[in-house]
């Protein structure tokens, strides 16, 4: 029941949901949800890879690194999400076509 | 014998720890935090006493030394070896100069808890001279060019803070960007050292340093053409250069007396600027490697001379005392040069505590009467009497009379020049060292005691600047009835204590106190047994120590020191009976100049026999005034000669040379070519390109209104397809 | 056994949640969603062995990241938004409709024929290998690799972190208007 | 390999004679030990967050100068049975504007948070249901879902004040995670491992053993820790997200019935979890005072019930400071943590950490007494 294929397709999934949330959402809130949902399957990959390929803990320090770069990802999505709220006063992701105003 | 973090970090961290306090809640504290301040110098000292017992009284062998090391931060991967070691090295020479630092650094924040007291800058004073202090410990005691250049980057922010510390005169301003600037000139060639020995020896600490000279790892080696050893010690000996202010980098240190006078005592006389004669000192074999002693002996000479002329004409008593501490470094730096080894380190120690003892003095006149115009000044002997007893001693130390310590240090410095310069078969023109080396100090003797005189002796010139006066905010004296000393004691202890070190017995006595100390001569001196030039051989695989490992030898077993007949000096050419002699004709020598000196300013300023050098030759004494000219230089000619030179000649190869040939010329052609493109114009862009375009762009524009869209989302979508296809297609 | 059970649970958890994140209405319930996908990978770190990633895992997005979502979405009033510009499939609604889906689950089909064919490498390349349930603790061997041969990564993140804490606060403040 | 219950148990006799009544099935044993234990323990805290409204009210009663509860048993003992059931007959009124998944969602996650933590808490030295590797560190990351559902308790009602209780609980709990979490990381630094069995046993001995007093950072840390959690339980002066003078009850205002109960109840439990983790971080957790080397199994619980007196001990701190302070206005709780609890927590890490590296581990009980 486990082993490393089951997680790589328990990581496909979350993958392809991910991926499926990006593009079929407009709410950029729900978008940022779908990036964390694809930063979480690379980081489960990482950590499957370590245990059944590598057999050392580079792959955890990796993880925590995505876990790092979510966390500060995250921040400054929701900051610019709120900014562009104020600006726009919509956060439908077709409004943002413009690199200005 | 134990050398472990808990004993050791104290004398850096101490100071290190007040900084942190006071310069977050000084303000808060009692009295701004200087006590905090002066106490923790006083820790550091107790531990630095400490290792001092342990080195002199112990009686180690002279090239005993303890070198721990931990690792800092280890970037090692695999097979390349990236590790950064931090650690201390201790030997005699440490042990003397970090006791020296401490004690000085805690005399002077003992004076300065009394003269910066209602001063308005007061807790940032006491913020900055702590870590000041610590930096210059931890100068001293690292072990690795590395860390000695974080600590002397400290060392150089804080000497900017300080010089600066009257934000609102826009003269310490400037003074404190000149120190800045000038001393990052020798910086940036210090660095260059650093990184070059690192680059090829793979480590930075001296040890290993050592090591690779008596290896012989330099041989062969060259950077840009000239060879590693040169140039890693010229660019050592110019960092050295910057920071102990030799010419021609020397304009910043009469400029950093716009600090508190405590300050300079401490920055700008007593430890920073020793920093350089101490890193060429700890770099000795490589400067003898790389063949540059003869340029370090000549820098010196020249530093040593010129700013004893410039000394002898200055009127404010701080500008002299720079002057003559320029002056002295020179000294030490002829010392490195001619590689009278433990002379120059005997008088970077003697330098500093009567140097310290002058510029207290000093601050105890400008603080007491607000003047400092030496011809405002006169008669303060008995207003002053314990000022004018530390200040006299002091003079006599720095004027090299004997008996004092200057004498025993300055003495051994000039014998040895003498044989470097005229026995030691060296080339003929060098001879100029110790012909500019007594020269300089017969001036020493002059200024120092015109110095005395203007300011302790004759009658009083106060007279009616009694707008000085007042600002103390005591009502009830006047300006021409001059108060007498407060008699405090944080002002007089200091003085006092420093003037008795002035006396030889201390530097030229002998440890074991077998009867009367002998100053001339004596075969026992400790510093002779204790400080030497670094013997490289004894480092090749000496083991590495690391901390919380216990010292493997042991104490018993340890040789002793002992004295075996050395003169002390390590430069080229050694011949014992032609050095002795050397000596012997250097001490009658700069005693006969010495005296004159003296017995001329004398004349000059007591019995008013002889008129002073300004009536003489007044453009030499301009000359002398405008230091050289060497401001001015720098301003006038490199900055608005030079660069506005430059201008002038880039417009004119503008002008005369681009613009007439290339621009023109490339109308012409133009011209020509204008007429067949035309042709071309008309029949073939107009007709196919134009309209061609016109209608390619349309079609193009079809597909690019659907890509470039700007919705990010499109933008994903096709990246995804695009990698899908590439993996499919590669065959991962 | 239990790791089993544990690998189960938290395998339906992520997944089940995962994809409710993508079909639910409500943008306050995807994130909510969201939080027990997370939760549901840090039991299958556990089930690796992971102990400190998963637990970091919660503390940080647990703590952090869901609270933090939840927050922009009340700040940005949670409700939909019909856009004003024109788009290839028309005007969508902020939560899509069924052609951004369509569209979405085409670009997954892709992405999944592609990942097979790795996946069965992978499956060939390393064949299932039986690994006993022993879990060494990790936090030492991690702390040694963090500040050892990761250190130039951990401080870089260091300071990424401090760049998006200053980022943050510069870009969300509130401007002057006019 | 992490220590648990079942191993603990399975290194006496009677674990054999066990494993043979279920027929050497060891999982099936494993997950009997494992369901009886969270049973006991899930019991005894919703005992202990029952009988903690009882004390709150009996202690404020004590210091108002009035009786307090005094009907129902014996000295009122049976009040919170009463309480209890009258919250299990009220009706479950519902806003007719509320989200119905999150407000069904929000106490539930409360109280799965509080309990999730009391797998950790280290009742004695064997008796844990679990000593993870990473224990401390688990505690602190699973007690963040009691953020996660006050905010959306708060956002669910729909309502202007649970919304503005809710908003202020949340920030609040993720801000006072810092000061703690910074406080928690001294005491691992001292420990020299995240798991309570490792903190426990640096803590055996004499009362001078007990990380409060191995060094001044450590002792600081311990008020740290202490207002921290405070904070992090909404607990008075720090109540603001149910201050009742502002915004009638916070974020579980539109709450009735037996979903109000399960907030209450976490919070009770997770004020005992709290003051169980400082019991067990700072103060020995189930160590005595005095030296006793204890491995069997009647000492283990003598462990448990010191435990359970020095948790209680701060319990009491708890509720007497409720009742003797004034509540904070937003601003000042804010200011509090970020100006003065953070950098302190961190200057008190950093501290103990130049303290370790200069006395070589040594507490300063060991530098005075000399180290054993």
């Amino acid at each position: 029941m486990m082993s490393l294929v089951s997680y790589l397709i328990i990581s496909l999934i979350l993958f392809i949901v991910g991926l499926v949330v990006i593009i079929a959402r407009k709410n950029i809130v729900a978008i940022l949800l779908g990036i964390e949902l694809i930063l979480n399957a690379a980081a489960l990959n990482f950590v499957a890879y370590s245990r059944y390929v590598t057999n050392n803990l580079d792959g955890h320090v990796f993880s925590l690194f995505i876990i790092v770069i979510a966390a500060a990802e995250s921040a400054i999505g929701l900051a610019i999400v709120i900014r562009f709220f104020q600006i726009k006063e919509t956060i439908h992701i077709d409004e943002a076509t413009q690199l200005r105003n | 014998m134990e050398y472990t973090v808990g004993n050791i970090a104290p004398i850096i961290l101490s100071p290190v720890i007040a900084f942190v306090i006071n310069a977050f809640f000084g303000s808060k504290l009692p009295r701004k935090g200087d006590w905090l301040a002066t106490l923790s110098i006083f820790i550091s000292f107790i531990f630095s006493a400490r290792v001092f017992g342990d080195f002199v009284f112990g009686n180690f062998a002279t090239d005993y030394f303890i070198h721990k090391t931990f690792t800092w931060f280890d970037l090692s991967y695999g097979a390349n070896i990236w590790k950064v070691d931090m650690g201390i090295y201790i030997d005699n020479m440490t042990a003397i100069m970090l006791t020296m630092v401490s004690g000085v650094a805690f005399l002077i924040h003992l004076f300065s808890t009394w003269y910066m007291d209602h001063d308005e800058k007061h807790g940032r004073f006491f913020t900055f001279l702590p870590l000041f202090t610590s930096a210059m410990l931890g100068m001293v005691i690292s072990d690795n060019l590395f860390s000695l250049f974080c600590f002397w980057e400290i060392m150089g922010f804080c000497s900017y803070s300080l010089i600066g510390i009257y934000v609102k005169k826009e003269k310490a301003g400037d003074a404190s960007l000149k120190a800045f600037m000038t001393t990052r000139v020798g910086d940036v060639f210090l660095l260059l050292g650093i990184v070059a020995l690192w680059m090829t020896l793979g480590s930075v600490a001296y040890v290993d340093i050592y090591a690779a000279i008596a290896e012989g790892k330099f041989a062969g080696q060259t950077v840009m053409g000239i060879s590693l050893a040169t140039f890693t010690a010229l660019c050592i000996f110019l960092g050295a250069m910057g920071k102990s202010a030799q010419f021609p980098l020397h304009v910043w240190l009469p400029d950093a007396m716009m600090g508190p006078t405590p300050g300079s005592a401490l920055i700008h006389a007593a430890t920073m600027v020793t920093a350089g004669v101490w890193i060429s000192l700890r770099m000795y074999p490589l400067m003898v490697l790389g063949d540059i002693t003869w340029f370090i002996a000549v820098i010196g000479a020249i530093t040593a001379f010129g700013a004893a002329t410039v000394a002898m004409v200055q009127t404010d008593i701080k500008a002299v005392l720079a002057y003559s501490t320029l002056s002295q470094l020179g000294y030490m730096i002829i010392g490195v040069g001619v590689g009278s080894y433990n002379a120059a380190f005997m008088h970077v120690i003697t330098h500093a505590v009567f140097k310290a003892c002058l510029f207290l003095s000093a601050g105890s006149i400008i603080h007491s009467v607000h003047e400092q115009e030496m011809p405002k000044l006169g008669g303060l002997r008995k207003y002053m009497p314990y000022t004018h007893f530390a200040m006299m001693a002091c003079t006599l130390a720095i004027a090299g009379i004997p008996f004092f310590s200057g004498f025993v240090s300055k003495d051994r410095i000039l014998g040895d020049a003498l044989y470097f310069g005229f026995m030691a078969g060296q080339n003929p023109l060098l001879a100029i060292v110790p012909i500019l080396g007594f020269a300089g100090a017969g001036l020493t003797a002059f200024y120092m005691f015109r110095m005395m005189f203007l300011t302790f002796y004759g009658e009083n010139r106060m007279g009616h600047h009694d707008s000085h006066g007042d600002h103390h905010g005591h009502g009830d004296h006047h300006g021409h009835e001059i108060h007498h000393e407060h008699l405090d004691a944080r002002q007089n202890v200091p003085l006092l204590i420093l003037s008795v070190f002035t006396l030889g017995v201390w530097f030229a006595g002998s440890l074991t106190g077998q009867g009367i100390v002998k100053v001339f001569g004596s075969k026992t001196e400790w510093f002779k047994i204790l400080v030497e030039a670094p013997k490289v051989e004894r480092f090749v695989n000496h083991p590495r120590e690391s901390f919380g490992s216990t010292d493997a030898r042991v104490k018993a077993e340890l040789p002793k020191a002992v004295y075996v007949h050395q003169t002390g000096y390590a430069g080229p050419n050694p011949d014992e009976h032609k050095i002795h002699s050397a000596h012997v004709i250097g001490a009658i020598l700069s005693i006969i100049i010495a005296f004159t000196g003296v017995f001329i300013a004398f004349l000059m300023y007591i019995k008013k026999s002889i008129n002073p050098l300004a009536s003489k030759f007044p453009g030499f004494t301009t000359t002398l005034e405008n230091k050289y000219y060497f401001d001015n230089f720098y301003i006038d000619v490199i900055i608005k000669k030079g660069l506005l030179g430059l201008n002038r000649f880039l417009s004119w190869f503008d002008m005369g040379i681009f613009d007439r040939f290339a621009v023109d010329g490339w109308a012409a052609v133009n011209r020509v070519l204008f007429k067949a493109s035309k042709w071309f114009d008309n029949v073939v862009v107009d007709a196919i390109g134009v309209d061609g375009t016109g209608v390619a762009v349309n079609l193009f524009n079809l597909v690019l209104r659907i890509v470039q869209s700007g919705k990010i989302q499109f933008y994903f979508i096709m990246l995804i397809v695009v990698l899908a296809s590439y993996i499919w297609t590669v065959n991962i | 056994m239990f790791i089993q059970l544990l690998f189960g649970l938290s395998a339906l958890l992520t997944v089940g949640c995962a994809i409710a994140v993508a079909v639910t209405k409500n943008i306050m319930h995807s994130c909510v969603f969201l939080l027990g996908s997370l939760l549901g990978i840090a039991g299958l770190y556990a089930t690796l062995g992971a102990d400190f990633v998963a637990v970091t895992q919660i503390m940080v997005y647990v703590g952090g990241v869901v609270i933090l979502m939840l927050f922009a979405v009340m700040l940005t009033g949670g409700k939909d938004f019909v856009s004003r510009a024109q788009n290839l499939l028309g005007l969508a609604p902020a939560m899509g409709n069924k052609w951004t889906f369509s569209v979405g689950l085409l670009v997954g089909l892709v992405v999944i024929l592609t990942n097979v064919k790795l996946i069965m490498n992978i499956a060939k390349a390393y064949p299932a290998k039986v690994i006993g349930n022993d879990f060494p603790s990790t936090v030492s061997q991690i702390g040694h690799l963090l500040v050892k041969e990761h250190v130039l990564a951990f401080e870089l993140s260091s300071v990424l972190l401090l760049g998006a804490l200053v980022g943050a606060a510069i870009i969300a403040r509130p401007r002057k208007q006019g | 390999m992490n220590q648990t219950i079942v191993s603990y148990l399975s290194q006496y006799e009677f674990y054999d004679s066990l494993l043979c009544l279920f027929g050497n099935n060891e999982g099936l044993l494993a997950f009997v030990i494992y369901l009886l234990v969270a049973l006991i323990i899930i019991g005894f805290s919703a005992t202990v967050g029952g009988l903690g409204t009882y004390a709150e009210r009996k202690i404020s009663a004590d210091l108002q100068a009035r009786m307090g509860p005094n009907r129902v048993g014996p000295y009122g003992l049976l009040q919170f049975l009463a309480d209890g059931v009258k919250m299990l007959t009220k009706e479950d009124i519902m806003p007719f504007t509320a989200d119905k998944f999150l407000f069904y969602l929000a106490p539930m996650l409360a109280l799965v948070g509080v309990f999730a933590t009391l797998a950790v808490l280290p009742w004695s030295n064997g008796f844990m249901m679990a000593d993870l590797n990473v224990g401390i560190f688990y505690l602190i990351a699973i007690s963040s879902l009691v953020g996660v559902s006050v905010f959306l308790g708060g956002y669910a009602s729909n309502s202007k004040w649970s919304m503005l209780g809710g908003m202020r609980g949340a920030s609040q709990i993720i801000s006072y995670e810092i000061p703690v979490t910074l406080s928690i990381l001294a005491i691992t630094l001292l420990a020299g491992g995240m798991s309570f069995g490792t903190i426990l046993s640096h803590q055996e001995g004499t009362i001078i053993n007990w990380f409060i007093f191995h060094n001044p950072f450590a002792f600081l840390a311990f008020f740290i820790y202490a207002i921290g959690a405070l904070a992090e339980t909404n607990r008075a002066p720090f109540d603001l997200p149910e201050a009742e003078s502002e915004l009638v009850s916070g974020y579980h205002t539109e709450y009735t019935g037996l979903r109000f109960g399960f907030f209450a109840l976490a919070e009770y439990i997770e004020v005992f979890v709290v003051c169980g983790v400082g019991a067990a971080l700072f103060l020995g957790g189930g160590n005595l005072p005095f030296n006793i080397q204890i491995d069997i199994i009647p000492l283990q619980l003598v462990q448990v019930v010191i435990f359970i007196t020095k948790a209680l001990l701060l319990y009491y701190v708890v509720i007497w400071v409720r009742w003797t302070l004034p509540r904070l206005r937003v601003d000042q709780l804010m200011s509090i943590c970020w100006k003065y609890l953070t950098p302190m927590a961190i200057l008190n890490l950093v501290g103990c950490a130049i303290w370790l590296v200069v006395f070589n581990g040594k507490s300063m009980a060991d530098l005075v007494f000399g180290s054993h």
